[in-house]
């Protein structure tokens, strides 16, 4: 199985006991660096293509980054991103390869979007908005159940599983929307839309919803069970190695479904922390697809939250002031998935050459040293 | 083919192979340093050495896994450099690996095939006949069409050797060959090998067990720490008594120590070894199996058919048996790590039918597994972690729920010095330790906190002299207190009768009978798994 | 806790409300890139057109995408325009928040209500195609040799469906038993050419030799099957009728009919006089045969099919002929089955 | 309203089918190659996207669609380059990669169409087909099953020659244990990376092709993001293909059917939910999977790098 067979190249994060304390500066300027890189050959690739990339670059921060509207707009989207980051980190923990992310994410956006305006007709608008964080959650972490299960007990690879659940999700959910959770109001076939004023509120003096928060605190438990609880423990000793989880008497099939759920579940909040703090509703079709950044970005920053959390804000501000820089730039949006992709390249890259110069100072290069090589490589994702 | 057997050119005694100043370092170990190893035709040269001394990396370097940092290799008196497996297959080198290196979901022959076609079209014609002249030659029997991970270990040790001799090796290197055999199976091995060299084969041959090297080996020579301790010669092997010769070697693989160890090595009488001699006043019955059944799982070989055993306080019952006949899902089915299909485990009384993996262990069942990179431990993770790894969530090293690493760490320290572990740090990842520290972690998990029984599977295959006396001191010493009982799973005949009080057979996951431990029991074990072999 | 009311108020010395305001900058964003040849270019070329008319400046963001469109909003309105035009029916719920928050008058595409005009900030447009479809229809029912025609929908679009229905009745109004196939690419077929063509490929083989083909990228692949697949007995070949753009100046195969023209230009024109008037907001713009929607003459069209055409027009227009109207997939269906 | 069930009607409905399944089929195959040596190929979908455009150009510019297949299978190995240097060479993790891959390839295609095609979104002429002699008589399935560009034929045939490759020639006994037990293979002397090299370059010969005929055949046009997800339906098909071209063959023309099959209803005037049509054979393979408790045998070193001497 997959998840059993990459544990060479599985992070295992804080293999050591957990108080042995981490200086995650030094962890964190190590891996902005291919950020770094990664900008520079996108810089690059402008200058072929005729473009000015300090400009470019320097319009994406100005309108991501420095401007207070802009920040805003970043700090709203980091929300559902580190919310699905830290579903992501759950399941990697374990071993789970769960690259399905983006069917949980709409499944359970949709349904929320859906049961919002209605619930607002039964309810009142303080009691419905933590009752759909929950349904966003159950939903996603529903949408998991299947190949958790499948996975448990059959031994059946969870990529082809989680995939094909994704398309499943995402096909349902258009259907929903066209369906039962169609909107009468508009034509265009979306759901019902939770009135401005009710949706998720904004801390005070800004226009940010209080998605953030949420996030942050899901963040900070994650961590905490990583690296201080018995189930922490449990799903990393699942994810070096089912086999010497058996052994140890952890039960791994409810282990493997409840990471799994958990995981789901994080994607789930995402979802529903999305549309209720920005959207109020979801249309057919829509679909952000943040999971397969994401899934790249969590694996690289090696599951530690400490590293997440800013390679995920700067995906944030590209995301967000990537639009405007391409628009005076004068080239297609679609530019900045060349430029996540040539950052991710560059991430792998360094961490390589990292590893290899490492190894370099100890012992040259030779057949042997590759050994360690990727030893370390695991060692720290 | 034939080439195989009528190679290495000059006198009977040519020197084949010549290592001069190999240094292999790996990070924070000097896995060899400046060793010189001269080979001669014909000839089985043993190679001994503590855990860790460097034995395998040696032969990995001719092999062409690792390229030697320094140091150069000469064979036939020619300079050669072997940067990777096919340089060392094409001047004749053939290795047995330590660890399998078959695909068990492959046929023999597909095993066999791997990287040997000439041309596009798999030729499964040539290799049936390819296989069938090393048979006749080797004298043993292999079915090319079985999947390798469907045979018994003996018989992948013969798969592995055929294909080590399959492009006609001048030079085959066996690491640890009999690790995992039974008596049988090594006089097998020994009969090969005296074949081989009869046909000029120079043949370096590592091992821990002492008698071995004394039996097959013509000349020995001994690794510590990386280092060329020093080689007996023929004449000197000829000469000496095998006393003479066990103080020789102890002495360079561990100076100064051969006295203290002198008393555990398995060439001394079998009666002084504790087991055979000791009264038979057992205690009352622990752990008692009635009618236990096991399924074996998919391609996987030795089922359990209906067993039933009682092993009472402050004994040492023993399982003896060729590898595959059961012994593992045995085991797993009493800890819990597989279901019964059929019948009860007790433990002081109560049925374990219902208890988790978890709960066994915390009721005192212990196990100590032979797949210990495998399952035993989480090479990735430090040796404390994996010291506790069985007691997840359970105070005092868990407080509902939340860690409390100064406790764990306390208790790793407290057991690396009890068992001696030699670990740079309690933080240290597990896997990169020496096999015998691995297994002394693993040992120490199972036997600290009030064990009741413990399951010892193979526990000291693979480990050197002093490890081996070691384990075997702890699992004489855990039932010596007359509280608790041992369950051991070996396929070392010696072990079992230096160890147990009584032996059961096992064979094809049949019980054949137990055996009281005493003079004369080594030949009614015997006889017991003759039987197993050729009923029905 | 909800959101404050005054967190969504207009920003202070917004230039929402009655004043009105000279026009100086517009802005245009569409979810698409605008050289699809529809209504990304459409809506573009309109907004250009417009501007250039008083001499006011005009910003593009095309391709913005659905995601991140809020942030794309936001920093528009940082270029202060005095008129912004949200391009996509799937803008309509973010950008009033954005006009609300910035003062900046913003038309909405397809909010369907008339309660989304908000005085001074948001104005909604809705496109009454169906007219132009209905003109469509006429023209296919007299080109048609194998009396059967065919309609390709990308997806299931508002826009889409309401000229589907039109093109039926106007169809039905030459030929009443003609033979129409209808079918939908995917749920989101917009930019699936393969879908396109293949979908195509069976209309044509189940005896249309006229494609009415409402679809984005998609609807170069329908273009592709209908240049490139045998036509079907009864038929020396296959026509295409396009919808929004132009792409006349693609057709190296002659086979491009015509198109329902959608031209924005005088909508645009009429939004900013209103913003200048500050009378922006008030009603809700239609975009339909009198202002912009038009059947595009080609050489391929006889003139006295056109004459028809023509007068069908004007027959549309003074109310004489009733355009069926179907906003959904369902309509259409149940439409096409009535076979009235 | 008379029935438009008409032989070429049936016969359209089922060269659809082909239509659709092909580009999935051999993307399948490719990545078949691959997951038998070790190496889990994700970044499958930016490979054809890269070939569909390559295709599509290189078609344009020449006007021989057969220059514009080998362009096809050239950019599709282009891009199998970068799995073989950061996977097979460096051992850095293939998911990850993947990824790296699908998100740089969308971007790149998307750009360069826009710079190129953006103001005049050629098309190109139809692939003509070929009736093979005999068959394409029989009525319906002749004319569309056996008279079809050659390239169709072509890709069945691959089928077998991948089939045969895995299971009948030493280079597919070195890659399915490069897939299992590489320590094996090394020991044997065989250079792992040299055959998980071969194995990714196939895969992206294959796939690339897959996207040209997208491009080609099946759209005759390129836009940007045209694969649409047929990438990932194609990794589904080669797991659950467990090694074997023909399930992968099998697997493909399902889809192609179920697509056609949802048109032809609609075309009849019967009310099918393209969403639903798009979603079953996902269900029914989960369901399938479900019911019969099946594992996906995958290969045991999938998606795991291999480094000689590593303990
Ligand atoms: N690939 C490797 N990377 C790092 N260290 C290694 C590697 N291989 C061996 N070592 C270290 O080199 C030393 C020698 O190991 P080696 O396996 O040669 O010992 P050995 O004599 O074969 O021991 P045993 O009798 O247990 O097989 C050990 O300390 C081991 O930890
Ligand atoms: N759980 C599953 N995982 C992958 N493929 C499956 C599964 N269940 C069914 N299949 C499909 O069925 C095919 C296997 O069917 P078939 O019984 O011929 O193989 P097999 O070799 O007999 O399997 P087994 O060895 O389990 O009997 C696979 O190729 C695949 O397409
Ligand atoms: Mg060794
Ligand atoms: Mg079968």
């Amino acid at each position: 199985m997959v998840n059993e067979a990459s544990r060479g190249s599985a992070p295992v994060v804080g293999s050591s006991i957990p108080s042995a304390g981490r200086h995650w500066g030094r962890t964190f300027w190590q891996r902005a660096a291919p950020v770094v890189y990664g900008l520079i050959a996108g810089g690059v690739l402008l200058l072929v293509m005729g473009k000015n990339p300090i400009a470019f670059y320097w319009t994406t921060l100005e309108s991501g980054l420095l401007t207070w509207s802009g920040l805003m707009q970043t700090i709203i989207r980091l929300a559902p991103l580190l919310l699905m980051s830290a579903g992501f980190i759950v399941a990697f923990q374990a071993g789970l390869w769960n690259i399905g992310g983006d069917g949980q994410f709409l499944l359970a956006a949709a349904v929320v979007a859906g049961l919002g305006a209605p619930a607002l007709g039964v309810m009142p608008f303080w009691l419905v908005l933590p009752l759909l964080c929950v349904v966003g959650f159950l939903v996603g972490g529903a949408w998991t159940v299947v190949p958790s299960l499948m996975k448990a007990y059959y031994g059946m690879n969870e990529i082809i599983t989680t995939l094909m659940m994704a398309f499943i999700g995402i096909n349902l959910a258009n259907i929903l929307i066209k369906g039962p959770f169609l909107s009468h109001v508009t034509l265009v076939p979306q759901t019902d839309v939770i009135p401005w004023v009710y949706l998720l509120p904004f801390i005070p003096g800004t226009h940010i919803h209080v998605g953030i928060v949420i996030a942050l605190v899901a963040l900070v438990l994650v961590h905490f069970m990583q690296t201080r609880t018995s189930y922490g423990l449990r799903l990393r000793i699942l994810g070096a190695s089912p086999r010497a989880a058996l052994h140890a008497g952890i039960s791994v099939k409810r282990d493997i479904v409840t990471a799994f759920a958990l995981s789901g579940g994080l994607i789930g909040l995402a979802a529903a922390v999305e549309v209720l703090g920005v959207w109020g509703y979801v249309r057919a079709d829509w679909n952000p697809a943040f999971g397969m950044t994401l899934f790249a970005i969590v694996f690289l920053a090696g599951l530690d939250v400490l590293v997440v959390i800013p390679f995920v804000f700067f995906f944030a501000v590209i995301q967000i002031g990537g639009h405007e820089a391409a628009r005076q730039a004068g080239l297609p949006n679609d530019f900045l998935l060349l430029l996540i992709g040539l950052i991710l390249f560059f991430m792998v890259l360094t961490e390589w050459a990292r590893t290899r110069g490492w190894l370099a100072r100890l012992r040259g290069r030779h057949a042997g040293s590759m050994a360690a090589a990727a030893e370390e490589a695991a060692g720290d994702g | 083919m034939g080439s195989a057997f009528s190679s290495g050119s000059g006198s009977p005694d040519a020197v084949v192979l010549e290592l001069r100043g190999i240094t292999k370092v790996f990070p924070g170990v000097r896995a060899n340093d400046h060793v010189d190893l001269l080979v001669r035709r014909g000839e089985v040269h043993c190679l001994l050495g503590e855990n860790g001394a460097g034995k395998s990396t040696l032969m990995n370097v001719l092999a062409g896994i690792y390229m030697p940092d320094e140091g150069s290799i000469r064979i036939d008196g020619r300079e050669v450099s072997i940067s990777c497996p096919r340089d060392a297959i094409d001047l004749g080198v053939g290795m047995v690996h330590q660890h399998s290196s078959l695909i068990p979901d492959f046929t023999v022959l597909e095993n066999l095939m791997l990287g040997r076609g000439e041309g596009w079209r798999l030729s499964t014609g040539r290799a049936q006949d390819g296989l069938k002249r090393l048979t006749t030659t080797l004298g043993v029997a292999v079915d090319p069409g079985a999947e390798t991970g469907q045979l018994s270990l003996g018989q992948q040790q013969q798969v592995e050797i055929i294909k080590a001799l399959w492009q006609g090796s001048r030079i085959l290197i066996l690491d640890e060959p009999t690790s995992m055999l039974t008596p049988k199976g090594i006089e097998d091995l020994e009969r090969v090998l005296r074949q081989l060299k009869q046909q000029g084969l120079a043949v370096i041959f590592i091992t821990h067990k002492l008698r071995e090297a004394f039996a097959i080996g013509d000349r020995v020579s001994v690794l510590r720490q990386g280092r060329l301790q020093g080689t007996i010669d023929r004449e000197t092997m000829k000469a000496a008594s095998a006393t003479e010769m066990q103080r020789l070697v102890v002495e360079l693989m561990f100076p100064g120590e051969a006295e203290t160890l002198a008393h555990v090595a398995e060439l001394s009488d079998l009666s002084e070894l504790g087991g055979g001699g000791r009264a038979a006043t057992a205690g009352e019955p622990l752990l008692e199996l009635h009618e236990v059944v096991v399924a074996g799982q998919r391609g996987e070989i030795g089922i359990v058919e209906a067993i039933s055993l009682t092993i009472h306080a402050g004994e040492v019952l023993g399982v003896a048996g060729v590898d595959g006949n059961g012994q593992r899902p045995l085991a797993e089915a009493i800890v819990g790590q597989r279901p019964l299909a059929g019948g009860d485990v007790r433990l002081a009384g109560t049925s374990l039918r219902r208890l988790g993996i978890g709960a066994r262990q915390r009721r005192g069942l212990r196990y100590v597994t032979d797949d210990r990179l495998g399952e035993g431990i989480v090479g990735s993770m430090s040796v404390a972690l994996n010291l506790v790894s069985k007691r997840i969530g359970t105070a005092p090293f868990w407080v509902h729920g939340r860690t409390r690493p100064e406790v764990i760490a306390a208790h790793a320290e407290e057991l690396v010095r009890e068992y001696s572990v030699a670990t740079p740090s309690i933080h240290t990842p597990a896997g990169s330790l020496s096999g015998g520290n691995i297994q002394k972690v693993i040992v120490a998990r199972e036997l600290s906190l009030d064990p009741k029984v413990v399951v010892f599977n193979k526990p000291t295959y693979g480990l050197d002299v002093k490890t081996t006396a070691a384990v075997r001191a702890r699992i004489r010493g855990l039932v010596d207190g007359g509280a608790a009982g041992a369950l051991l799973i070996s396929t070392d005949l010696e072990e079992l009768l230096a160890l147990s009080d009584r032996v059961a057979v096992l064979s094809r996951g049949r019980l054949m009978g137990i055996v009281r431990n005493g003079p004369g029991a080594e030949q009614e074990i015997g006889a017991l798994m003759i039987g197993g072999e050729h009923g029905e | 806790t909800a959101r404050s009311p005054e967190a969504g108020s207009p920003s202070p010395g917004s230039s929402a409300g009655a004043g009105g305001v000279k026009v100086s900058k517009i802005a245009v964003i569409t979810p698409e890139k605008a050289n699809d040849f529809g209504w990304n270019q459409q809506g573009v070329e309109g907004a250009a057109a417009a501007a250039a008319s008083v001499g006011a400046a005009c910003i593009v963001q095309d391709g913005a995408g659905y995601g991140d469109i809020t942030p794309i909003l936001n920093q528009l309105a940082g270029d202060n325009p005095q008129l912004m035009l949200a391009w996509a029916s799937g803008y309509n719920t973010v950008a009033p928040q954005v006009a609300q928050q910035t003062g900046i008058a913003t038309v909405v595409i397809g909010a369907g209500s008339d309660a989304a005009n908000t005085p001074g900030l948001v104005n909604d447009l809705e496109t009454d195609a169906q007219g132009g479809a209905y003109l469509a229809g006429i023209l296919a029912a007299r080109t048609t040799m194998t009396g059967t025609v065919a309609i390709v929908v990308s997806a299931e679009d508002e826009n889409w469906t309401k000229m589907s229905g039109g093109f039926i009745g106007g169809a039905r109004s030459v030929t009443p038993g003609i033979r129409i196939l209808y079918v939908q690419i995917g749920q989101a077929g917009y930019a699936d050419a393969a879908g396109g063509k293949r979908v195509t490929a069976s209309a044509i083989a189940g005896g249309a030799d006229v494609i009415f083909g409402m679809g984005d990228g998609s609807s170069f692949g329908m273009m592709q099957a209908v240049e490139t697949e045998p036509p079907p007995a009864g038929a020396d070949k296959v026509w295409f009728i396009d919808v929004i753009g132009d792409k006349s100046s693609l057709d190296k195969k002659g086979i491009y009919l015509s198109s329902v023209v959608w031209d924005f230009t005088a909508i645009d024109e009429k939004a900013i006089s209103e913003v200048e008037a500050g009378t922006f907001g008030r009603a809700t713009y239609r975009l339909d045969l009198d202002n912009g929607i038009k059947l595009l003459r080609s050489r391929f069209i006889p003139a006295e099919v056109w004459d028809e055409i023509e007068t069908a027009r004007q027959g549309i227009l003074d109310g004489s002929i009733e355009v069926p109207l179907t906003t959904t997939g369902k309509e259409v269906k149940a439409y096409l089955g009535s076979g009235k | 309203m008379d029935s438009i069930f008409t032989a070429d009607f049936f016969a359209a409905v089922l060269s659809g089918a082909i239509l659709a399944g092909m580009p999935l089929l051999l993307a399948a195959l490719g990545e078949t190659i691959s997951e038998q040596a070790g190496l889990l190929d994700i970044g499958l979908e930016g490979t054809m996207l890269l070939g569909a455009y390559a295709g599509f150009v290189v078609t344009n510019w020449t006007g021989s669609y057969w220059v514009g297949f080998l362009a096809a299978i050239a950019a599709g190995i282009a891009v199998s380059l970068l799995m073989v240097v950061f996977c097979v060479r460096m051992g850095r993790d293939q998911i990850v990669v993947g990824i790296a891959i699908l998100l740089s390839m969308e971007g790149l295609t998307s750009l360069l169409h826009a710079a190129q095609f953006g103001q005049s979104y050629p098309r190109l002429d139809a692939v003509p087909a070929v009736p093979i002699p005999g068959l394409s008589e029989i009525p319906v399935v002749g004319p569309s099953l056996f008279t079809q560009p050659l390239i169709v034929y072509i890709g069945v045939a691959l089928v077998f020659v991948v089939a045969g490759l895995l299971s009948r020639t030493n280079l597919g006994l070195d890659i399915r244990a490069a897939g299992r037990t590489p320590v094996a293979l090394d020991n044997a002397g065989v250079d792992v990376m040299k055959i998980r090299t071969v194995a990714a370059l196939c895969t992206g010969a294959l796939a690339g092709l897959g996207g040209g005929y997208l491009a080609i055949v099946t759209a005759g046009i390129f836009v940007p993001f045209m694969t649409g997800g047929l990438g990932f339906i194609a990794i589904v098909i080669a797991m659950l293909g467990r090694g074997r071209p023909v399930w992968v063959l099998i697997g493909s023309l399902l889809f192609g059917v179920a697509l056609s099959v949802a048109t032809a209803l609609q075309l009849a005037g019967i009310n099918v939910p393209t969403d639903v049509v798009q979603m079953l054979p996902f269900v029914t393979v989960i369901v399938a999977l479900a019911l019969f408790a099946r594992q996906s045998y995958l290969p045991a070193a999938l998606a795991q790098p291999f480094v000689r001497g590593r303990r």
